[in-house]
């Protein structure tokens, strides 16, 4: 199928397109000068002037929403939500809307160049290479290494490739994919799975059906922002605090820095870093108190007073928010965020999720469940932790791992300078990067194969995080490639075709399209689905035109609630890593996520929170501030033990006053236009250390803040007059 | 001379025809809708000096405020702040050019970008400062241009726009009701911020009629806002506080 | 030496002479103008009259106008269709752009005729549904060669007709004549 | 010229005590020369130009070409976000300038056309340099409009004309209202400066050879002083002088109007209107005494026309002027403190206390403050030099009032979440230019108009006699007309 | 008529230019052949002379009426000039107040331009004809200018200088 597509049937009818590119100058000469072109072949479902629009999958995060992208003339000219879609249900978020600004991103690796490492992309610095040679360069990296000698590592979402590479794995016996993210690091994913494991003796991430609850405690989950899946948190979240239908929820939040999550919240606890397991458990005995019964065994090693003490929350709050919580039996806590990066991380993941058998909501209507798991998910796909990728790199310094293939992650930005990621891959004779855009990772690479824009390529993708249904999301190119790109299932395809032996005999697909024809095949015996088809043409076009496969009903997997209460659970404060008098709290952007910095209008979004745009900032309470005599917008410097970022200060009057916080998704030194040397880059603070899943325990630090005397003003959409009252003089 | 024209005389009571209702108490401030307005609208991004200096091109913002102090320190609901096509709009008669006018068929405040001719008195006069102003010509490179929305005249330096509640959106459907022979349904389209909204915060549609979704919440919430409805502006977007 | 020049520019024959420089600056430069205003020519000499001559519908090759916002120009295979069958195509030496552009696979850069400024939002659907013909804008493509557009697409006219159209209709009137119905 | 060609004031007059020395020293009208004298001496200042005034010329035309139209260009094309206009202050200098440019024409009028009226005779020396201001002002005012806007070169879209989108302008905007104002005022002080200014030319064109012959008698239109050629003159310069007074009241009410109309905190004040128009004499006033301080001094013959009566007479005026917008700044305050709304407030307490404070303060101080420690003292205010610097303070003051009006004031609004402020940037050089172009036109119309209406001097000079009362010389005023 | 001749006498002062026009009209010359020119505005009465005729005030009167026709074409019939209702905010087509703003600046307008243009017409402005007339006269001097048909030249001549003209001379033609 992928054949009738050309480029050149789609961009053909240029006319239209440049009349609406042409400036607006009236009937001036610009619009004179405008030149038609037709389609050479016009496809047959579209028509001149009219749109046409494509039901594909969003891959600006791992969640997987599906969209529907409306095209015109072969262009795509606005994302929307694909309202069939169980994940998402039509609706979006920042991040999917501007997907587009990555398609037509000015700064896209247009053609396969070789190039020199850690040099910038141009002319000068590599020489193009057309696909054939790029192919080959693939064919010898496979098959001129040993299979232990291979690694490829991906991004997060658990796709087609994702798969692809796995079957390789198992079939060739090269390393089997590492999947990575800077988000599955900040939403310590291996931590959730792991608490998950502990207490209900099966791992995988839990999902929490805010939707249903009636009280919501959340320590330090960000659901509504960028957390496992942000477009379904948000919209259970709406759904329980829709007042019409039922009793308007109440929605707790536990968390040092207020976080536009936090903002929603009814109450807001600002408790202090290193309590949250502790103020969990708390709660959880002054609820059973309240209850009465026996106290499990769970609770029993608590002592409020001394709780209250060391969280800094008051016991009668304590008290209050313990009855509040066992009030309803609709009561959901979930344990997230920055609570999870803490070096005991998993014990607070443990003692949060230990809170929910109060009103023992697991498997109920408003509590916690497994995730669905996507159809085809494969038992061994889960994402790597940060202490695996730690060994993996060490691999790599070693010199165990030859080629290296890098696809849809940037781990020289994402991960910590101090993981020595780039250091590595010095001992690594070739890196193959499949970028669409040069980031750092792949100015680090011998070789640059760029893979389509997500919204140019064939796939599917495993929708394992936010959703009660069963959901195997589909994509589809809904343009023609813009440059000069190949899809990288079909590179690998065509390289293991080339390197012939065990890797030819692996992947016997012709193309991208037919694999993923082969992996969906088995669901056309499944029962429950939106639609069915006799044969696997039909099936796969439904499939795509469906935008992906779900099961009707749900299929969430209850916990087994048996042993939760009936164990200790560690309640001691987590241990703070350096020096310093700050606990630091990063943050990913909301709105930029770890890759978003590269699109301008991502760029141009209001901060939820501080309202900041295009740049990088530094939170503090406003009394500590004073106390050291810093101003708003003046630069100070970060110091832990690890390293030292510089950014401006933001006044933020809803932080502890020992801490202060920093977001995540600026700091790039390449990645394009919009991206490169803005802002500063958090992860170069995180020091090595983990929680007891292998998290990074990014946290879990205490930094040093020193004034420079320097000021960078802020780009805000805020008035710091209006809102803050500065400038306006004193009051009468 | 056409004295067939009939004078529309607004009342105080009479309400527009397209209004939008936004629950502020589910608004979680993602700027989903901003994004997809700019995407949907053509916004120009204006980069960080100017965005900064009060320039950004955003037709719809998501205003917040503080409340009280550390400890007690609330957020107030995120605000989603476009033009609130007021029935009796101060941005209109302040125009020499007739550049804003006010539209009868679909009672909204229209901005005829070729008839401005950038006096900037219209932003002057709204009260909610919606109104954003082509400061410069601002570059979009290649290839960004592809993504421009034909259905959307692509503003250039000089020239006022605003929130059009996605009038190219009303149009298409009504085109299309019309081309299929019937009237249009409540909740056929909507703009591009209510169709991005992950909590559903906006929901857009006929205030005119008392069963489309956006008359039964107002009339189901029954303590809408409008914003400073004090000045007599009638303005179409009503707020729901909530909390 | 200024002096002697504003004295001989001051006689009659001098005020002539800066009458006819004046004049001539004026000229050119309107004619410049009046160059950038041109649009250059197009790459077939496209036979409009010789087409609809053969009874061919405009809604064939433009089928655009019933469905959409856009009359569309024919794809390239679309003349191909029928101008393959045609042994002139073969020979032609004004068919040998096409014949050139078919082979190579470029597309034809066409100039476009008809066009309205990028404010204003035309729809053909609507017009066609209403009952207006092609000719009622574009002209009788029976009478001409290469198109070329009888009249200018400006405000007044459209107006005009938007008017008419309304009739004594005062709600239609408020619709058609809406600034909001054409620019957005 | 002998005697006997004084004006026939002399024979009558006749009457010689210690007394009339005074008198003559002090009152030009009491201190006639012949009037061929007169025109020699108006013509030679006309004439006499010293390296300082090309120097000066240059260096303002240098101005000029660089802050008013290479940086208009750079404006125009880059666009508005040269400047610091942004939201939520769409307005900046520009219209501070528009609004200051136009106050300041207000004094040609008010002197030519008000104390014409009321026959205050002291007018008789100043009125074309007044008049001059006036034109020369509304050229800057009608610049600044232009370079505010957005599509400037779409401008000739706000004049009513028949054109093919049927579209006429909006006669509901403030802006309108404006511009047919300022039209029809710049149109008519033209008119009402050239009128008077006929007799004049012909008496140049007959004292001059050359270039300057052909100019001025293009100029004079051959005028040569018939009987009917006066009275047509006469009757339109009554029927001028009456009718451009309330074109004169209304061009600074409708600009008021443009603020006091909108929706703005602060603005929507009935009182705009007469207090703009103070507030426009006010500073018109003070920029007479600066130009009258300097062609005073810098002009050959000019301390004979102009003299410290004059200085002291309209030192009178500049005080009740300034007691009149004290007055009405007062009564706007005292409302607006009393009865706004919590916007209007907090954008009083911005006025004073916030990062502008400062130019509130110096405002009343330049507006009142300095003028009333001043003027009411006759000797001080007879002070060429004193009065030009109290003209000064008055200018800037003035100024700083229309600056705390638009920019500073519109910061403050219905949506705190907008507030900023303001930070004029391109405009600094343009204001700067339009400035120089205003003195540059000034200077050049020093050289090529005769300043001084001479034929109305010496009907002045007709008019006034010393009579004998008993013991007491008194100056006696006879009516010609 | 047969031979005319122009005379123009200079006087520095206004007594005797009018005893000199009374003289004049004893010899029989109408006021009509007579004209003064003066460098100030004298006024008829100063020198017993029959008052002047001046189309000013009306012709301004007419412009005022102009400006006013045309203001109200603006402001009551060019609304409904438009093919399309053109409604702004909830006011009126034709808003009443702002509606008596236009009207008055327009028919000041028509006034003063008119007014100004009065003054044109009134006096053949502009004329760059060779004109009688002598430079003196912009020094503050009154002439008579005696144009008519002049029986007895020389009379006229004498009598003018006996009534103490600077300066009598037959009057030509010049370019000013």
């Amino acid at each position: 199928m992928s054949e009738n597509f050309s480029r050149r049937d789609f961009l053909k009818l240029a006319g239209l397109g440049a009349a609406t590119t042409a400036v607006l100058t009236g009937c001036g000469p610009a619009s004179r000068f405008v030149r038609r072109e037709p389609y050479m072949q016009m496809p047959e479902y579209t028509y001149n002037g009219l749109s046409t629009y494509y039901a594909t999958t969003c891959r600006e995060c791992a969640a997987g929403c599906g969209l529907v992208v409306r095209t015109m003339q072969g262009r795509a000219i606005k994302t929307e939500g694909n309202t069939n879609h169980p994940l998402n249900l039509g609706k979006t978020c920042a991040r999917g809307q501007a997907t587009l600004q990555g398609l037509y991103n000015p700064d896209r690796v247009t053609d396969p160049i070789q190039k020199a490492r850690g040099t910038a992309l141009g002319r000068e610095s590599g020489n193009l290479l057309d696909w054939d040679a790029a192919i080959q360069v693939a064919a010898d990296a496979l098959g001129k290494h040993k299979p232990e000698e291979i690694a490829f590592l991906l991004g997060l979402a658990p796709d087609h490739l994702d798969d692809l590479v796995r079957e390789l794995a198992e079939a060739t016996g090269i390393n089997p994919p590492l999947r990575f993210g800077a988000l599955s690091m900040f939403e310590a994913r291996a931590t959730l799975s792991r608490a998950a494991e502990n207490l209900f003796g099966k791992s995988g991430i839990p999902y929490f059906d805010i939707g249903g609850a009636q009280v919501v405690f959340s320590f330090g989950a960000n659901f509504l922002e960028t957390w496992l899946s942000p477009v379904s948190y948000t919209r259970g979240f709406a759904q329980m605090r829709e007042a019409l239908s039922k009793r308007r929820g109440t929605f707790v939040q536990f968390e040092p820095r207020l976080s536009s999550t936090g903002a929603k919240a009814d109450e807001w606890i600002p408790i202090r870093p290193g309590t949250e397991a502790l103020v969990a458990l708390t709660i959880g005995r002054l609820a059973f108190e309240l209850i009465g019964g026996a106290l499990p065994r769970a609770f029993s090693d608590v002592d409020p007073m001394q709780a209250a003490a060391k969280s800094g929350v008051k016991l009668e709050t304590l008290q209050r928010l313990a009855a509040l919580f066992a009030g309803s039996p609709h009561s959901l806590a979930i344990p997230g965020g920055p609570a999870l990066g803490l070096k005991n991380g998993l014990s607070v993941a443990e003692a949060v999720l230990a809170l929910n058998a109060i009103p023992n909501n697991f498997g109920k209507p408003g509590g916690v469940f497994f995730s669905a798991p996507a159809p085809g998910q494969m038992e061994s796909s889960r994402a790597a932790s940060t202490r695996e990728m730690r060994d993996f790199i060490t691999k790599l310094a070693d010199g165990d791992i030859k080629v290296l293939f890098i696809h849809g992650v940037n781990p020289v930005f994402e991960l910590p300078a101090e993981m020595g990621f780039k250091d590595a891959l010095q001992n690594v004779e070739q890196v193959i990067s499949f970028a669409t855009f040069p980031d750092e990772t792949a100015l680090e690479a011998d070789f640059i194969l760029p893979d389509h824009h997500g919204l140019e390529s064939w796939g599917y993708q495993q929708v394992g995080t936010g959703t009660a249904q069963s959901v195997l999301s589909g994509a589809q190119p809904v343009v023609s490639p813009f440059y000069n790109t190949r899809a990288t299932v079909d590179v690998l395809l065509a390289a293991a075709k080339l390197a012939g032996g065990a890797f030819a005999q692996a992947l016997p697909y012709v193309d991208e399209v037919a694999f993923v024809q082969h992996r969906i095949a088995p669901l056309m015996r499944e029962s429950g689905g939106p639609f069915s088809a006799p044969e696997i043409g039909a099936f796969s076009a439904y499939f795509q035109q469906h935008g992906g496969w779900w099961k009707k009903g749900t299929d969430l997997l209850p916990p087994n609630p048996a042993d939760v209460l009936n164990r200790d659970l560690d309640q001691t404060e987590s241990e703070f890593v350096g020096e310093g008098e700050f606990f630091l709290v990063p943050f990913v952007s909301p709105t930029l996520a770890e890759a978003g910095a590269n699109k301008p209008w991502l760029q141009e979004l209001p901060d939820p929170t501080t309202t900041v745009m295009w740049n990088t900032w530094v939170e503090m309470n406003p009394a500590t501030a004073h106390d050291l005599h810093i101003e708003n917008e003046d630069v100070v410097v970060i110091t832990s033990e690890a390293g030292e970022v510089e950014a401006p200060v933001y006044l933020y009057p809803a932080i502890r006053p020992d801490t202060i916080a920093i977001p995540f998704g600026q700091g790039h030194s390449s990645y394009g236009r919009y991206a490169a040397g803005r802002g500063a880059n958090p992860a170069d603070l995180f020091g090595l250390h983990f929680n007891q899943a292998g998290d990074l325990a990014f946290a879990g630090m205490k930094v040093t803040v020193r004034k420079t005397d320097r000021k960078q003003a802020l780009s805000r959409m805020e008035s710091l007059m209006g809102v803050y009252g500065e400038g306006l003089g004193q009051e009468k | 001379m056409n004295s067939k024209i009939p004078e529309i005389k607004l009342s105080e009571e009479q309400t527009g025809k397209w209004g939008m209702v936004i629950d502020q108490d589910i608004c979680t401030g993602c700027q989903a809708c901003v994004a997809a307005c700019a995407m949907e609208n053509n916004l120009s991004f204006v980069g960080e000096v100017d965005a900064g200096y009060g320039r950004s091109m955003h037709w719809i913002r998501i205003e917040r405020f503080w409340e009280g102090e550390y400890p007690e320190v609330k957020m107030t609901p995120g605000q989603p702040m476009m033009c609130q096509q007021c029935g009796s709009a101060p941005c209109e008669p302040v125009c020499p050019a007739f550049a804003t006018v006010h539209s009868q068929a679909e009672q909204l405040n229209l901005q005829v970008y070729n008839r401005c001719v950038g006096t900037r008195y219209c932003a002057n006069n709204c009260p909610y400062q919606v109104r954003s102003f082509n400061w410069r010509d601002y570059v979009r490179p290649e290839p960004l241009p592809n993504q421009l929305n034909p259905d959307v005249t692509v503003r250039r330096m000089g020239v006022m726009e605003k929130c059009t509640f996605c009038i190219q959106r009303i149009h298409k459907a009504e085109d299309k009701a019309k081309s299929e022979g019937r009237e249009l349904t409540d909740g056929e389209f909507t703009t591009a911020c209510a169709q991005a909204c992950p909590a559903n915060a906006i929901t857009f549609g006929r205030i005119d009629q008392p069963e489309s979704l956006v008359s039964q919440l107002i009339r189901k919430h029954g303590h809408g806002v409008k914003h400073l409805e004090e000045l007599g502006t009638l303005p179409s977007v009503t707020y729901f506080k909530g909390g | 030496m200024f002096k002697r020049l504003f004295d001989w520019l001051r006689q009659p024959l001098g005020l002539i002479a800066v009458g006819i420089v004046l004049l001539t600056v004026f000229s050119l430069a309107a004619y410049g103008i009046f160059l950038t205003q041109q649009s250059s020519a197009q790459p077939i000499q496209f036979p409009h009259r010789t087409h609809v001559g053969f009874g061919i519908q405009c809604l064939y090759c433009h089928p655009g106008a019933a469905r959409g916002p856009s009359a569309g120009i024919p794809s390239q295979a679309k003349c191909w269709g029928c101008h393959q069958q045609i042994a002139k195509t073969q020979t032609s030496a004004l068919l040998a752009p096409l014949k050139q552009a078919v082979e190579s696979g470029t597309p034809i850069q066409w100039v476009p005729v008809a066009m309205v400024p990028d404010f204003v939002q035309f729809n053909h659907r609507a017009h066609v549904a209403a009952g207006q013909n092609c000719e009622d804008c574009h002209g009788d493509m029976t009478l001409v060669t290469i198109a070329e557009n009888p009249q200018v697409f400006n405000m007044g006219w459209c107006l005009d007709c938007h008017r008419k159209a309304a009739g004594e209709d005062e709600a239609k009137l408020l619709k058609l004549a809406d600034c909001g119905t054409c620019h957005y | 010229m002998s005697d006997q060609n004084k004006p026939s004031v002399q024979g009558t007059a006749g009457h010689h005590d210690h007394g009339e020395e005074h008198f003559r020293e002090k009152h030009l009208l009491l201190d006639p020369l012949p009037r061929g004298e007169m025109n020699a001496m108006v013509m030679e200042s006309m004439q006499t130009t010293s390296w300082r005034f090309w120097l000066v010329f240059a260096i303002l035309s240098a101005i000029v070409v660089y802050g008013l139209f290479y940086k208009w260009g750079v404006l125009i094309l880059k666009g508005q976000g040269e400047a610091g206009v942004m939201r939520p202050d769409y307005w900046g200098i520009f219209l501070v300038n528009t609004v200051f440019w136009i106050g300041i024409s207000h004094a040609g009028t008010f002197i030519s056309a008000i104390l014409r009226v009321f026959k205050a005779e002291f007018r008789r020396p100043f009125t074309r340099a007044a008049e001059l201001m006036t034109t020369f002002g509304l050229v800057q005012a009608g610049f600044s409009v232009f370079m505010h806007m957005g599509r400037v070169w779409l401008a000739y879209w706000l004049f009513p004309y028949a054109n093919q989108r049927m579209l006429w302008p909006n006669l509901h905007s403030p802006l309108t209202w404006d511009l047919l104002a300022i039209t029809t005022y710049l149109l008519s002080s033209t008119m009402y400066l050239f009128l008077p200014l006929i007799p004049d030319m012909a008496m140049a064109r007959d004292r001059s050879t050359g270039w300057r012959k052909t100019f001025y008698k293009i100029l004079a239109l051959g005028f040569r002083g018939t009987e009917g050629e006066w009275t047509h003159l006469r009757n339109a310069m009554n029927i001028f002088a009456f009718a451009i007074i309330p074109v004169m009241f209304s061009v600074h009410t409708i600009v008021s109007w443009d603020f006091a109309a909108a929706t703005r905190p602060g603005w929507n004040s009935t009182i705009f209107g007469p207090y703009f128009v103070v507030g426009a004499l006010h500073s018109g006033m003070g920029a007479v005494v600066m130009v009258l301080a300097i062609v005073r001094g810098t002009m050959k013959h000019m301390k004979y026309f102009i003299r410290p009566e004059h200085f002291e007479a309209i030192g009178k005026l500049m005080l009740i002027i300034s007691m009149g917008w004290a007055y009405f700044f007062f009564n706007d305050y005292l409302v607006q403190w009393y009865g706004g709304d919590k916007w209007t407030k907090q954008l009083l307490h911005f006025h004073e206390a916030g990062p502008l404070g400062w130019m509130w303060f110096a405002m009343l101080v330049f507006n009142v403050v300095i003028p009333w420690s001043v003027l009411w003292n006759h000797k001080w205010r007879s002070s060429p030099w004193l009065i030009f610097f109290v003209g000064l303070f008055i200018n800037v003051g003035m100024w700083f009032e229309r600056y705390i009006i638009i920019p500073v004031s519109v910061t403050i609004n219905r949506m705190p979440f907008t507030w900023r402020l303001y930070e004029p940037a391109i405009e600094i050089p343009m204001s700067i230019g339009t400035l120089a172009l205003f003195i540059l036109l000034y200077m050049a119309a020093s050289r090529l108009v005769p300043l001084i209406p001479v034929w109305e001097v010496q009907e002045g000079q007709m008019a006034h006699k010393l009579t004998r009362f008993g013991r007491k010389t008194v100056v006696t005023v006879s009516e010609l007309e | 008529m047969a031979e005319e001749k122009s005379i123009l006498a200079v006087f520095s002062d206004l007594e005797p230019a009018a005893n000199a026009i009374e003289h004049l009209r004893s010899l029989g010359i109408h006021d009509d052949c007579m004209n003064i020119i003066s460098g100030i505005p004298v006024t008829e009465a100063m020198l017993g002379r029959p008052s002047q005729w001046t189309n000013v005030p009306r012709i301004a009167l007419g412009g005022a009426i102009l400006g006013f026709l045309g203001a109200g074409f603006l402001v009551f019939v060019s609304p409904y000039l438009y093919p399309y209702p053109i409604q702004v905010s909830s006011q009126a087509f034709v808003p009443g107040p702002p509606s008596v703003v236009v009207l008055f600046e327009i028919t000041m307008l028509g006034m003063l331009t008119s007014t100004f243009l009065g003054v044109f017409l009134d006096s053949l402005f502009p004329s760059y004809r060779p004109m009688k007339y002598v430079p003196e006269i912009s020094d503050g001097k009154i002439a008579i200018l005696v144009e008519c048909a002049v029986p007895e030249e020389g009379k006229v001549t004498e009598k003018l200088r006996k009534m103490g003209a600077e300066s009598v001379q037959l009057a030509e033609a010049q370019h000013l």
